[in-house]
C-alpha cells in the first residue's frame, strides 16, 4: 500500500536507504521506495502510482549518483519543482572513473555510486539521512538523534569486524560482475576486480585478460548480483574452475546482508 | 473513484495526457502512411536506427534526443535514397540501416566509459516524464505536419499508392518521398520519448489496423486512428495508475483490446448478417 | 505540324549490357494514332516506359516539344501490368482523380467539376456504383477499366496504352475503340495491342518493335518483308496502314 | 599475429565460432525463406513477441529461454492464423503481436518480485558467453532443419512463391505454412542468444541482401547465405577481439560490409560494362 | 460418362450479405471444353475461384469425381491476375515444375524426365532461354506462357484457363489455341475469355456468368434473350455453340 496524502510520508531511492529511514524513525512515517524489491534498477521505469506517491513525499532522499536516478531527476525536478530533494552521499570522498578528454572537453570521471555497501561511507550516509530527517520533521528530532546513536552503534561493529578480518585475508583480490563494493574494497584494503568493464559487458579480450589473470591472482570465487545476467561469470568461473557466489548490496536487511558478505570473503579469500 | 479523478491534479498525469493526445495525432497520420504502404518495418528500422544517434551523442557529450534525430532523418532518407538508386529491396534496405543503426549505438556506448543510465529511458521510454519542454516541440511538430497532409494531401496519397504512375503525371515523387520519409522519422523521434525504440511500432500500427475495420480510405483511416490512439493512450494512463502497472505496457494493452473487442464485434456482426441475409 | 515527341537513337533495358531496345527512332505528331505491334518480349512495354521516363535509356535523346524536359507535355498512361498493393486503403474515385495530378501540382485541390467529371467516366465505365469501393475489391476488368479513366481524365496531349483490351469485355472494348477514335481528335495516342486485326481499322501507322530490330524503307513494305522479321502481321492489311518501323540502321 | 590465435584455447571463444556456425546456417535457410516472403518484419514480431514469454517465465520460476521459445511459436503460429482465418493483413498481425509480448514481457518482469537478471543480455544478446548446452540445442535444431528443407524444399518453395496456386495442387498450404512458421520461430529464439532480440534480424537479412546480388535462385541463396553468414560472423569474432570491442556490434558490422563492399563491386563492374558493351 | 466437377446451387462472393454468384449449377465432364464468357464483375473468377477451393461458398455444394474431396481430381489453372512478388527468387522453370506439386505430395523430388518435359514446355512456349532467369525479369507476356506452362505440365483432368489470351501476341494465341484443343483429347477445359469469336470456333459449350443471373432453357435460346441479359454475344454464332447457363431459379 502506497501513501498518498502529501506529508504524511517520504520517498527513498534504495532499500538500504529504508533501512536506515525505518531504523531512525521507527513507524512513524510511512516510506516510498523508488527502485523496489521486484525492480531492477536496469529495466526500471516509474508507475504513475509512483510518481504521484515521490510528487506528494515530504522529502525525497536521493543516494546519490544511481543510474536510475541519473536518468530521470532533470525530469523529476521539471515536474515537481516544489519537492525538496535530499543527496545523502554529500562528505563521501568519492571514487571517480578515469576522466577522458574529448577533443576540446574533459569528462569528469563518473562518480562511483554504491557508498551504501561499505559500513565507513554508510556512516556518512547515515549522519546526511539524520540530517534531512531532522529538518522534515524537526518535532521528532530528539527520538531521531537517539535511533542515530544506536544506528550508528551498529555499523560501526560491523565496520570493525571489517577491518580485523580483511587484513587477515590471504588474498587480497576478489572478481565480481558488477563493481557494487568498491568504496568496501578500498576502506578494507582489499581488490576488486569487475567482470563488467567499465560498465559494459567484458569483451572477449577482456575475459581473456580475466581468466588469465585469475590463475595468477590466485582467485578462489567470483561473486554475482541478483540483478546481473550470470553467464559471463560461469563461463569465467568453469575455465578457472572456482564457484560462483551470489550477493546481494540491494537488501532490506543492510546489517545482516553486511555480516554475511563477510563471510563470504573469508570463505573466498582466506 | 475520488481517487482517479485526484491524479489529474498533478502535472506529470496531465503533462502525459497532453503528450499522449499529440502523439495520437502524430502517429494517426504517420501510422496510416506507414501501413498503407506496406512499411510498418520502415518505423522498426527508424526507431533501432535511430539508437545510433543515441549512443554517438553519448560519445559526444551531447543531446541523445538531437542525436536520435539526426540518425532517424539519416536513415528514412537513406532507405529511400537506397532504394531508389542502389537498386536495393527496400526491406533489405530497412534491415541493413536498422542493424547498423543499432551497431554503431552499442559500439558508442560502449567506448564512452561509465554506465549509460538513460539507455533503458530510450529502450521503453516513459510517458509519465514528458517536460514542458517536450510537448512543445511535439506541438510545433504536429502543427507543421498536420499543415502538410492538409495541403500535400493529394500528392502523399498517389504517390504512395503508385508512384511509378504518379511520375508519369510529372510529380516530383522522388521529393515527396524524401519529405514524408523526413517526417516520418520525427514523428518517431518525438513517440520514442513515449512509448521506447521497443513499443512505438505500436502506436503506428494497432490504431490503423482497428481503422481498417471500418474504412478502406485513407483519409477516414487517419482520423480514426488518431482517435483510436488517443483514447487508447488515455484510457491506458488511467488504467495503468489505477492498477499502479507500468504505463507504456498498459497503454498498448489497451490499444490492443479495442482492437480485439472490434474485431470479434465485426465478426459477430458477420455471422448474424450470415443468417438473416 | 510540330513534334510531340522525338525519339532519336534510343538505346535502352535492363541491364547495362543488355540493351532491350536498340536504335529506336520514333516521331509522334500531335493526332498521331500509333499501334505498337510487337511478339511477347519484343520491348514495347520498354519502349514506353522510356517515353514515359520511368527508364532512362542508355543513349540517345528524348525530346518532348522539342526540349529535353518531360514535364513540357501531358501524358496519359495505363501500364500494361498493375502491380499496386490490392489492399491499398484508395477510393476507385481517387484513383481516377489521380490522373489530374498532372496538372495540379503539389498544391492542387479537386475542383467540384473535376469530381463530377471523374464519376460520368465512371459511370461511362460502368463503375459510378463502385466510385467509393476500394480498388482491391474491383474484378480484374473493372480495375483495368478504372485505369483508363485514371489515364484520359487529364485530356492528356498524349495518351499511351499498353495493352487496353487485355481483361475487358467485348461490350466495353467496342466502346473503348469508340472513345479512343473520338478522343484521338483531340490528343496523339499510342496503343500496345495485339489484337492487330481489330484496332488496324482505325489506327492510323502501326510500329513493330521487335526483339531483333530491322529497318524497313516505309515504301519498301510488304508482308514477306514483315513476316521474315516475325512481325505478327497475319491480320494487317498493309495497304490500309502505313507502316511505321522504328529502327534505323 | 600470434595473440590472434592465442584466443582459440580458450572454450568460450570456440563456442562462440561454432555456435556462430550453427548459427549461420539456421539464419541461411530461415533468413532466405523470410527475406524472399517479404516477411523479413516476421522475425522482429516474433523476438519481440518472445519477450513475453521471456517474463512470463521469469514470473513463474521457469527457464526464460523455454518461455521464449514457446511464445515465439505462438507468435508465429499466431500470425499465420490471424492471416489465414481472420482476414487481418499480416504486417497488422506481426505489430500486434509484437507488441503484445512486448507489454506483456514488460509487465510480467514488473510483476515478478526480484530481479530479472538476464533481460539485458535477451535484448542485446552476447555470442560469448553460449555454453556447450546451448550448442548442443542449436546442433539439434540444425540438423532438424537441414533435413526439413531438403525433404520439403519444393512444396516450401511454391507455398511462399504463390501460396494460392499452390493450394490448387492439393498441396496442405496451411500445414507447411505453420510448421515452417514454427521453425522460424524456433531458429530466431536460439539466435537471440547469439545477437539479442534487437540485432538477430541482420543475421536474416544482410546475408541475404548480399547473396541476393549474385543469384535470384533459391536454392543458391540459402547456400549464399550460410556462406557470408559465417564469414562475417568468424571475421567479425576475431575482430572483435583483435580490437576489444563488442562482438554483437561487429558481427554486424563485418556483416554489412562485407554487403557493402561486395555492393560496390557490383556497381563498379556495371559501370565498367557500361563503357565496353 | 460420369461428371468430373459438379456444383449444385452454389452461392459465393465475397461478404456474407452480398453474393456475387447466385444458385450455380453446372457439371464438367471429361472431354468438355467449356467457354465461360460475361461481363467485367459478373463473377466468372470468382467461379473458378469456387470450383478450386480457394473461396468456400456459402451454401451448395461441390463434389468432385462425385466426393467432397477435392483431393480427387487434377486440375491444372492459370489465374487471371498474378499478384506474385516480382522479386521472388525463382526461377522460370522452378515455376512450371512447382504445377507438378499435386502429383508430388509432400516428399516429392523432380526425375529428369520431368525436367526435359519442363524445358520442352518452355520452349514450346519460346523461354527455353529465359529457363533458369528469375520469374520477375519476364514482360507480361512471357510470364503469361509460364503460367500456362505451369498450368499443364501436369496433364490435368481439369484445365481451368481464366483470360489465358491476356498479353499474349497473336502468333502464340493462334499456338495456344491450336494446343487446347489437342490437350482437350485427354483433358476437359474450362476457359473464360472475352474473345467469343475465336474461341467459339473450337469451344463445344458456352456459359454465361452474369451479374444478374438468368436461367434459359437451352432449347429456348436465341440471340435476343442472351442479349437481354447482356451476354456478349455479339460475335457468337448460337448455332454451332450449345448453350450452357449456369443459373436456375
Ligand atoms: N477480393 C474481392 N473483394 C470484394 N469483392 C470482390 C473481390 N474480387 C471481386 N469482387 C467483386 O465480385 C464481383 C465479381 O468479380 P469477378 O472477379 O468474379 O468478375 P469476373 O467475371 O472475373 O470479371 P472480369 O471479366 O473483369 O475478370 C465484382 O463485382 C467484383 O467487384
Ligand atoms: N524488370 C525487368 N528486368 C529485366 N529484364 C526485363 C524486365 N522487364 C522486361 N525485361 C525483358 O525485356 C524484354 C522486353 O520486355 P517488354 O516488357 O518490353 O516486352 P513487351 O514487348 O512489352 O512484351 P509483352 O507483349 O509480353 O508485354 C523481355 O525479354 C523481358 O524478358
Ligand atoms: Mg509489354
Ligand atoms: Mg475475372
Ligand atoms: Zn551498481
Amino acid at each position: 500500500n502506497t501513501p498518498t496524502n502529501k506529508g504524511d510520508h517520504i520517498t527513498v531511492s534504495i532499500l538500504p536507504q529504508k533501512y536506515l529511514v525505518d531504523k531512525l524513525m521507527g513507524d512513524s512515517i510511512s516510506v516510498n521506495v523508488l527502485i523496489p524489491p521486484g525492480s531492477s534498477p536496469a529495466t526500471y521505469s516509474p508507475s504513475p502510482l509512483q510518481i504521484k506517491s515521490l510528487s506528494s513525499s515530504k522529502v525525497y532522499l536521493r543516494i546519490g549518483h544511481i543510474g536510475f536516478e541519473q536518468a530521470w531527476m532533470d525530469r523529476i525536478i521539471d515536474l515537481n519543482p516544489n519537492l525538496k530533494i535530499s543527496d545523502t552521499s554529500t562528505g563521501i570522498d568519492f571514487i571517480r572513473g578515469e576522466d577522458h578528454v574529448h577533443g576540446d572537453h574533459v569528462h569528469k570521471g563518473g562518480i562511483d555510486p554504491h557508498v551504501w555497501t561499505s559500513p565507513k561511507t554508510m556512516l556518512q550516509v547515515l549522519e546526511n539521512t539524520t540530517a534531512a530527517l531532522i529538518k522534515s520533521f524537526p518535532k521528532q528530532e530528539a527520538s531521531i538523534r537517539k535511533n542515530n546513536l544506536e544506528l550508528k552503534g551498529t555499523i560501526q561493529a560491523i565496520n570493525e569486524q571489517y577491518i580485523q578480518k580483511c587484513d587477515s585475508f590471504k588474498n587480497k583480490s576478489f572478481y565480481i560482475f558488477h563493481p557494487a563494493y568498491t568504496y568496501l574494497a578500498q576502506n578494507y584494503g582489499l581488490n576488486q576486480i569487475s567482470i563488467e568493464h567499465k560498465g559494459k559487458e567484458p569483451s572477449a579480450q577482456w575475459i581473456k585478460k580475466l581468466i588469465d589473470n585469475g590463475e595468477q591472482l590466485n582467485i578462489k570465487a567470483i561473486f554475482i548480483q541478483e540483478e546481473f545476467d550470470k553467464r559471463n561469470a560461469e563461463i569465467i568461473a568453469s575455465e578457472l574452475n572456482v564457484p560462483v557466489i551470489q550477493v546481494n548490496p540491494l537488501s532490506l536487511e543492510w546489517d545482516s546482508e553486511m555480516t554475511d558478505l563477510l563471510t563470504k570473503l573469508e570463505g573466498a579469500l582466506n | 473513484m475520488q481517487d482517479i479523478f485526484s491524479i489529474f491534479q498533478y502535472s506529470f498525469f496531465t503533462n502525459a495526457l497532453i503528450a499522449g493526445l499529440l502523439t495520437s495525432i502524430l502517429a494517426g497520420i504517420a501510422g496510416t502512411y506507414i501501413v498503407s504502404r506496406k512499411i510498418v518495418f520502415i518505423s522498426g528500422g527508424i526507431t533501432h536506427a535511430s539508437f545510433g544517434g543515441i549512443g554517438l551523442a553519448y560519445f559526444l557529450g551531447l543531446n541523445p534526443f538531437l542525436g536520435a534525430a539526426v540518425f532517424a532523418i539519416l536513415s528514412a532518407v537513406g532507405i529511400e535514397w537506397t532504394t531508389n538508386k542502389a537498386n536495393i529491396r527496400e526491406d533489405s534496405a530497412i534491415a541493413i540501416l536498422w542493424s547498423l543503426g543499432m551497431a554503431i549505438g552499442i559500439i558508442f556506448v560502449f567506448l564512452t566509459p561509465g554506465y549509460a543510465p538513460n539507455l533503458m529511458s530510450f529502450l521503453f521510454g516513459n510517458i509519465l516524464t514528458v517536460s514542458t519542454t517536450d510537448i512543445l516541440y511535439m506541438l510545433v511538430l504536429c502543427i507543421i505536419v498536420c499543415i502538410c497532409i492538409v495541403v500535400f494531401y493529394r500528392p502523399i496519397l498517389y504517390t504512395a499508392f503508385d508512384a511509378e504512375y504518379a511520375k508519369t503525371t510529372h510529380l516530383n515523387t522522388t521529393l515527396i518521398k524524401y519529405i514524408t520519409a523526413i517526417f516520418v522519422a520525427l514523428t518517431i523521434v518525438f513517440s520514442i520519448r513515449i512509448a521506447g525504440i521497443i513499443l512505438v511500432l505500436s502506436l503506428f500500427t494497432i490504431p490503423q489496423a482497428t481503422a481498417s475495420i471500418f474504412t478502406h480510405d485513407f483519409k477516414k483511416m487517419i482520423f480514426l486512428s488518431i482517435g483510436i490512439g488517443f483514447i487508447g493512450i488515455s484510457t491506458g494512463l488511467i488504467g495503468s495508475y489505477y492498477f499502479n502497472l507500468p504505463s507504456g505496457a498498459i497503454i498498448i494493452f489497451t490499444l490492443i483490446l479495442i482492437w480485439a473487442l472490434i474485431k470479434a464485434g465485426e465478426k459477430i456482426r458477420n455471422l448474424i448478417n450470415a443468417d438473416n441475409p | 505540324m510540330n513534334s510531340l515527341i522525338t525519339l532519336s537513337n534510343i538505346n535502352a533495358g535492363y541491364m547495362a549490357n543488355k540493351p532491350v531496345i536498340k536504335n529506336i527512332h520514333l516521331d509522334v505528331k500531335a493526332n498521331d494514332f500509333i499501334g505498337i505491334i510487337g511478339p511477347n518480349g519484343g520491348g514495347k512495354s520498354t519502349l514506353l516506359k522510356v517515353i514515359l521516363g520511368l527508364i532512362a535509356p542508355y543513349s540517345g535523346s528524348i525530346l518532348y516539344k522539342g526540349t529535353s524536359d518531360h514535364t513540357n507535355i501531358n501524358i496519359g498512361y495505363l501500364p500494361q501490368i498493375n502491380a499496386n498493393d490490392k489492399s491499398f486503403p484508395i477510393k476507385v474515385i481517387d484513383v481516377v482523380l489521380s490522373g489530374l495530378m498532372g496538372s495540379k501540382g503539389f498544391f492542387g485541390r479537386y475542383t467540384k467539376e473535376e469530381k463530377t467529371e471523374a464519376l460520368r467516366l465512371l459511370q461511362f465505365v460502368k463503375l459510378d456504383q463502385h466510385a467509393n469501393n476500394a480498388i482491391g475489391k474491383l474484378s480484374g476488368g473493372q480495375m483495368q477499366r478504372v485505369y483508363l479513366c485514371r489515364a484520359i481524365i487529364n485530356n492528356p496531349e498524349v495518351l499511351i496504352l499498353d495493352e487496353p483490351n487485355n481483361f475487358v469485355d467485348k461490350h466495353f472494348e467496342a466502346e473503348l475503340y469508340e472513345l479512343l477514335q473520338e478522343l484521338n481528335k483531340r490528343m496523339a495516342i499510342l496503343l500496345v495491342s495485339h489484337d492487330i486485326g481489330t484496332i488496324s481499322s482505325f489506327i492510323k501507322t502501326i510500329a513493330c518493335v521487335n526483339e531483333e530490330l530491322h529497318y524497313h524503307n516505309s515504301n519498301k513494305i510488304s508482308s514477306e518483308i514483315l513476316q521474315t522479321y516475325s512481325c505478327p502481321i497475319e491480320l494487317i492489311s498493309h495497304g490500309k496502314v502505313p507502316h511505321r518501323v522504328l529502327h534505323n540502321h
